[in-house]
């Protein structure tokens, strides 16, 4: 059954899809390096870089795509990056 | 209060625009139908109907704002004809495919090239499987009728579709005629306040309208479409008859409209203001004792297959006026569509009147002689020059 | 059923004549129709209209082709367009001249409109004008309803001065019949 | 660099979207969306960015969003913003301001848009109007638009035995909205989010229609790996090739000004789809910049 | 020299271009249409044919651009899809009532709302009364004759119409297969050089090309334009032969193709690569001794009525494959048009493969065992979800 | 003033054409064909020029002339040039210059046929475009165009009880194309011949696209009898509300700067469109005036 | 009998149409007075003023529809109207 | 007739493999057809491609259901899609992956074809690696027409380098059977 014209009712319902998957490689955080600059927070490309309840920054796994425009923008090297193992 | 005036078709269609309340119109100029939106545009200036009116820079245009919005959720009119139509083509598949009940006004005018500001209906029919509901009047009255009966039918819940009201350049366009002109708090009340629960832009309840629809959707969107656009003949029969009950005129059973259909062994098939002409010659041959039926085609989509082949099933020659030609057919759309539906009986095409070609009592009758003699699947071109 | 052909020139208001002839007859408590011939003209070039006047509801669309009556505003169109074309055997003429010699082979009404038009309105657009003459030939609806109608369609004093110069028109030719 | 939270943490556009992975358009979305806030009403073209974030039945869009067709957001928006005005007159959104924001690519705005978005230039249809440049017709597969620079191959514009790529300069889109005499206009850059986002948000608060355009890399067809996508952007902006600016009523200002301008060729050499370039090439287009540049009065 | 090479069948269209020398080219991109104007701007890009390439800003401008070209008196070609082919509506009447040979290939695909990339045919089947001639073909090779024959039949004198190549989108512009491309010397001898005598825009001799046509005479360049259309069945007929002598291949009798007709009293019809899928279904069944026919449509306009009348005249089953729906008449248009010259047959009607439903094998099947139980007049849609 | 034989005396424009009496579209098209010459291909988009003068079987056009539809000049004279090119490859028209020649009114430029331009201008086609501006739709009945000037009445923007008639500026055309960075734009009006047909011939000889706006008054939608097509036009020009200018290769030069500028009321005064306006309306369009004016570097 | 697709193949074809007959005003000119300014023949909207063996200029009225533009730009009063005779 | 599905990502060449193995069987002087299963997807999404080749002319126009063989050219795949739906009971699957101990319930042949293209092409894009390798475990195309096909459609060095990496990957799998 499709919705009447295909209206999506469900705001932000792309979450469904884990785009994680699509990783060749993994940013790795280190937040003890990290000076909160917000770069790899404003840069991401998926928004998939959130900032934790202690005001730390973290990757959100089941999205990130591993572009590693994060770690190619970090001031500090706090983002590195891992092939990810498959 | 209702009142009685004399006026164009394009001015009644203003005016019933006016009294459907609309909230905007998005319209560029196009002859033959530039008087209505003019009206329109008058109406606001004076501060007569509190409607936003967008002086588009194209009939593309045009559409593309009726869509947002509608999309919006109000109220929405627009007008156009001929090479405003085509520009258009794209749009409306996309104003029915996103269930919008945009109501347009379309004044029948043959398609360039050669240029020609005159009526015919190829702008319409060759729009036939866009998904809107066409409706062709045969007067002003019913012009203005059916403009408000069209908002009726959009919006109706069933239906959320886009409506095409068409009448033909000039012959009704520029002509004045009486026009009873209803009340306007009883349209509006009749109407109501569109306040749609499938489609609205509305930060408060965010919905993404028009994505892609992926071959997992795609067809079974077609297929509400299509049963939508077929369920639509019920809720346009019960709309005329609504609007019989309200405001005393009704026109057939919505579809279509018999006339003197009975023990008439030759019928004629047609759509618009040249049925007045047939209706007219009718009258002449009863005079003289011939019995010649009519039947016309009110709504061309939804097409009234079953009316059709109910209401002709004693015909023996039936005639179909188009006045259009789908090329590489050798015929009309109107002379296919029917001739597809009544398989057991000779169905004779007669193209008329493009481009303005006057159709004459005389060519009528001559259409009624033809086809008494001629041979299923013919067609001719009548009032051809040399 | 009346039929009315109206000859003029783009510019000179023929088909808002016809409009109004239907108009008057409407209040007369008739059936009408008020059209135009359409072209690609421009002011200045030929035109027509029509008008069709009944006691029942007019259902015929086609174009006008064997009128009862003509009415030609401008008598220089005499040179291009054969003004009676069509016009019944017993049909009428009611034409803007001044020239006294006309023969058109039809009953017809002549009428220095222009005269009228430039005394009254200060222009010489003839169509008000020629409309009152008409009804003064014709009386195939009633002057007070033409004067309704106008006064309906033009405002304020405008309205006024084309009311009057029907009526003139009308008395002039009323008086010379 | 370091006060805290300068960047707005709601986010309106959700991830799991199908954007290829560094794809600067999703940048662009999701920032203009963090300056505006939840008021905004989408219109988006066709085009990658519509088409990966939309495949039914998901969207990545938390705000109402609508795609009619490539070339008409400007009318779209226009419906929108009237449609607006006449729910306010039935009492609905009282004392809000609601922002219509079309945004559309290079060849949605440059080319077969551009006439929808000059009527809704001309009308003052109050809207912000983002056009996310990427230089080329990327949703389907790179073809050249009029905004793709002189010499850059585009799979319309190849370059060839007899071809540099295109052989047209970049339409500037900026001045052409500019001549339309509206209240805003401004250029912008992905890799510049203070200055974008300060951008939107007051284009937004401003009566009338509003045009930013934004330079957006695009990993696919410009050619180069996922990372680097701010990186490039912000060589553009560095090398003079895409000043930043604004026109407020017809006053132009320079938002920012790179210390010492870069050579072109950093930029040149990190895409692809400049490989075919001689030194030659890279010459000239050197000294259309540096012709550009002295006009703007960067440097 | 004739090669045999593996390419996608917008690459054969492209490769057909080329091989006709074609001069000017103006194109928009759009999916799946692109990998062929890519092509022809890579053999461009690398002199390997002298044409002018047009990076118009959108298919409206495309076929503008095709249409002033053709009108100066050069060979002209153009690919599109879709919403590209939408936009042109108003073009394409245009185009063929100035009676401009210009040949376009336009790879079937899905019409928006919602948006679609994939094959149905709805975009060129609305486009049927247009006055284009519209060629469909089954697989790449004959997507590659098919352009190679447009322009020979555009350009004959007595047609000056233009054509339009259709191919399934994906299913044949994205599927590579063996393809004979013929010597180029070859072709263009065979084509000649493109030097009309009726429209051309010269300084030595000024003409009027599209001028205002008054009543008087529209109806009139109607008619030519019918009869133009209508005569090209023979010119497409001669071509199909005089190409078959040349270069050995040949498409039924070039307007249709018959298939395993012969006894079947079941009889499917339809157009474009599933036709093939449907003579893999005939052939399957032919082992297990159930015989069925197939008719395929070539040329949809100008339609080829009377042999499918012939074609047609024992089979008691007829089933209508439809990639398109014409809203509002619950049938493909194909359909109707079928039913509209079979009178006293049975016709059913299916509608399938709309924005990228694959049509199986099994879906074939199923038509077949439906049609034989079916009433007259009966649509049913295939391999739908819930 | 009496130099002999300042016009030529070639007319490519044929009499008997169905222009209104005193029609200054006509005025445009016979002085731009006297510019050029012969060697012209003329592409009419629909509008009054386009009906008045071919309805079949005559035509008043003596050089080859084509009409498609109302929204493509720019497209079509795009595909004529470029077959003109083809042609030339095959050997013809050796050593000539053919000058392609859309035409277009003010609709048909600044409002539906605007993209098709802009992409014209964009591709660098050689073309002299002519914009015959009557600041609305004539052809079909005087509603306004987006060149229609703020305050002026026309049917789909009428004066009324609550309505000042057009109430969007003029959009400025000839600054849009000249944003467009093409190397010649120039304004002109009927009123001054040997100015409009320099330029338009100087357009004629330059490479690539050139761009002309020539003001036209219409006795019909403007208002006013007509012996006064070009008294009003020069009163357009006298007033400093259309001044005439040249835009060379980004140069812009002022081509005829009125001794004294007279008050707009004069133009205003003999046109029925403005008929509504008080002297306090007259006086805020004076001011426009005067700005735009003193930015031009006129008095 | 059309010609294919309505193309006029006869230049300046529209001299069949008598375009005189639309004045109602006529212009006359003097040709003693007229010091050759050449205004009212470039600014005649029919191209109806020629210049004759002469050097004169001449008005063809076949075509002349009596706008008066030519009269009200002669800088001499060379050119004068009347109302024309019906 | 036989059926080839590929399994890969967007940008990692699925759709072109399907095309070379096809033209490799063409110039094996067989009929083949290579088509792509075409979505909204970008790089990195999982796509499909098919290939067709039989010793007649091709006229099935379906997609492929049941195939014969499947090429899984990134084992993260497995995560999201079920890469051996509809494959024949006797099928085939040949898969990219360093992991041993891996069950598809199906013949398996496994290949590290990342390290082999990292190692020749310096790229982790490993459609004709993998190319190869599915030739090396099937045999149905010559390994000569494969080499040509990448040959003809990547220029220069690039058509070596593929041809090299897709013999080697051939030869791994040929050793190991
Ligand atoms: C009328 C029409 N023509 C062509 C297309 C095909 N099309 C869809 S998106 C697109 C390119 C979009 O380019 P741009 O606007 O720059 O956005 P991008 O994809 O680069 O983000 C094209 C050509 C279409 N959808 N509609
Ligand atoms: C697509 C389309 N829309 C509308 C029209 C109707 N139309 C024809 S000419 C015209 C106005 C032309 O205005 P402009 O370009 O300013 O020329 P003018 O008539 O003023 O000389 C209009 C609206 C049309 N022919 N085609
Ligand atoms: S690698 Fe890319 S997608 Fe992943 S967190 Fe970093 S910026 Fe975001
Ligand atoms: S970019 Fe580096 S320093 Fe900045 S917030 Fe991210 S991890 Fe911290
Ligand atoms: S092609 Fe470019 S713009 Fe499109 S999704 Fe990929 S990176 Fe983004
Ligand atoms: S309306 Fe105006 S522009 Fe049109 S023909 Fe008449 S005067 Fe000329
Ligand atoms: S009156 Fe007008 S038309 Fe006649 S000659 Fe003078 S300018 Fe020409
Ligand atoms: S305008 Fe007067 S002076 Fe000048 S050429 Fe004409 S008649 Fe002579
Ligand atoms: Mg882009
Ligand atoms: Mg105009």
């Amino acid at each position: 059954m499709v919705t009447i014209a295909a209206i999506i009712y469900e705001p932000g319902s792309t979450t469904k899809n884990k785009t994680g998957s699509w990783r060749t490689f993994r940013p790795i955080m280190d937040n003890k390096k990290c000076i909160k600059c917000e770069n790899c927070y404003i840069f991401c490309p998926e928004g998939t870089i959130y900032e934790d309840e202690n005001g730390d920054f973290k990757i959100n796994y089941d999205y990130c795509k591993g572009c590693l425009i994060c770690v190619n923008e970090c001031p500090v090297n706090a983002l590195t990056s891992i092939r990810e193992e498959k | 209060m209702e009142k009685t005036d004399i006026v164009t078709g394009t001015i009644a269609a203003a005016m019933a625009a006016k009294l459907s309340n609309v909230e905007v119109i998005a319209a560029y100029p196009i002859t033959p139908q530039t008087h209505c939106v003019e009206t329109l545009a008058k109406y606001v200036a004076n501060g007569e109907l509190d409607a936003e009116f967008v002086k588009v820079e194209s009939e593309h245009s045009a559409m593309a704002t009726c869509i947002g919005a509608s999309a919006t959720g109000v109220r929405t009119f627009t007008a156009t004809a001929s090479q405003g139509l085509a520009l258009m083509h794209e749009m409306l598949y996309i104003a029915s495919g996103m269930r919008l009940p945009i109501v347009m006004l379309n004044t029948n005018r043959a398609l360039s090239a050669p240029i020609n500001i005159w009526c015919d209906q190829q702008d319409s029919i060759t729009e036939r499987d866009t998904g809107w509901i066409q409706i062709y009047a045969e007067d002003n009255q019913e012009t203005l009728d059916s403009v408000i009966q069209a908002f009726k039918i959009a919006e109706d819940e069933d239906v959320l579709l886009p409506v095409m009201v068409n009448i033909d350049g000039f012959i009704l366009t520029h002509t004045v005629e009486p026009v009873v002109i209803p009340d306007e708090e009883k349209v509006r009340e009749y109407l109501g306040v569109y306040e749609p629960k499938h489609a609205y832009l509305d930060p408060d309840k965010p919905i993404t309208q028009g994505p892609v629809g992926v071959p997992e959707c795609y067809m079974e969107t077609r297929k509400d479409l299509n049963d939508a656009i077929e369920g639509s003949k019920e809720v346009i029969k019960r709309v005329n008859e609504e609007y019989y009950k309200l405001f005393n005129r009704k026109y057939g059973n919505g579809l279509v409209e018999g006339y003197n259909l009975e023990n008439a062994d030759t019928v004629l098939v047609s759509m618009g203001s040249v049925c007045g002409t047939i209706k007219y010659v009718i009258n002449k041959l009863k005079e003289k004792g011939k019995n010649i039926g009519l039947l016309r085609i009110r709504t061309y989509r939804p097409f009234p297959k079953e009316d059709v082949v109910e209401m002709l099933k004693d015909a023996n020659n039936v005639a179909v006026l188009d006045k259009n030609i789908s090329l590489g057919f050798n015929m009309g759309a109107l002379g296919i569509d029917v001739s597809s539906v009544l398989k057991n009986k000779k169905v004779c095409n007669y193209i008329v009147g493009l481009g303005g070609r006057d159709i004459t009592p005389q060519n009528i009758e001559e259409i009624i002689n033809h086809v008494e003699g001629a041979k299923d699947g013919e067609t001719k071109w009548i009032n051809l020059r040399e | 059923m009346i039929e009315v052909r109206f000859h003029g020139r783009g510019g000179q208001g023929a088909v808002t004549a016809a409009q109004i002839l239907a108009t008057a007859a409407f209040y007369d408590g008739k059936y009408s129709q008020g059209f135009p011939f359409f072209g690609v003209e421009r002011r200045g070039a030929p035109v027509m209209a029509f008008t069709r006047i009944d006691d029942k509801k007019i259902i015929l669309r086609s174009q006008i082709y064997n009128p009862d009556y003509v009415i030609v505003q401008d008598a220089s169109l005499l040179g291009t367009v054969n003004v009676v074309e069509g016009l019944k055997k017993d049909g009428t003429v009611v034409i803007n001249t001044t020239e006294e010699n006309m023969n058109l082979g039809f009953k017809t009404y002549k009428i220095d409109a222009t005269g009228i038009a430039l005394d009254i309105l200060g222009v010489p657009i003839v169509n008000t004008t020629m409309l009152g003459a008409f009804i003064g030939a014709t009386n195939i609806v009633s002057i007070d309803s033409v004067k309704k109608a106008l006064l309906n369609r033009f405002s304020g004093k405008l309205g006024e001065k084309n009311a009057k110069a029907a009526e003139v028109a009308y008395n002039t030719i009323k008086d010379e019949k | 660099m370091m006060n805290k939270k300068q960047f707005p943490r709601e986010e309106y556009f959700a991830p799991g979207h199908r954007g290829c992975a560094g794809c600067g358009a999703s940048i662009v979305a999701r920032m203009a969306l963090k300056a505006i806030g939840r008021d905004t009403i989408v219109v988006n073209s066709t085009g990658c960015l519509e088409v990966f974030t939309t495949p039914y039945p998901e969207t990545a869009w938390k705000v109402p969003w609508i795609h009619t067709a490539f070339e008409c957001a400007g009318a779209v928006a226009g419906g929108i913003e009237r449609a607006i005005k006449a729910l306010k007159k039935r009492g609905k959104y009282k004392g809000r301001k609601l922002v219509v924001m079309p945004i559309s690519g290079d060849g949605g705005t440059a080319d077969i848009g551009f006439q929808s978005l000059s009527g809704a230039l001309e009308r003052g249809h109050d809207m912000v109007y983002i056009m996310y440049d990427n230089e080329a017709y990327m949703n389907t597969g790179v073809q050249r638009s009029s905004s793709t620079p002189l010499f850059a191959s585009a799979t319309t514009a190849p370059a060839g035995k007899i071809s540099k790529g295109e052989n047209n300069p970049k339409k500037d889109m900026a001045m052409i909205a500019a001549a339309h005499g509206i209240p805003y206009v401004a250029t912008a850059c992905i890799s510049y989010p203070e200055d974008f986002m300060r951008k939107v948000k007051k284009a937004s608060d401003i009566e009338g229609p509003a045009f930013i355009q934004v330079l957006q890399p695009c990993t696919v067809g410009w050619g180069y790996s996922t990372e680097n996508t701010i990186k490039i952007g912000r060589l553009a902006v560095e090398t003079g090739l895409f000043p930043l600016y604004e026109i407020e009523n017809g006053d132009f200002k320079i938002t920012y000004k790179p210390a010492k301008r870069k050579p072109l060729k950093e930029y040149i050499k990190m895409q692809k789809r400049y490989r075919h370039l001689t030194d030659e090439d890279i010459e000239i287009l050197q000294k259309n910049i540096d012709e550009k540049c002295k006009l703007l009065g960067l440097e």
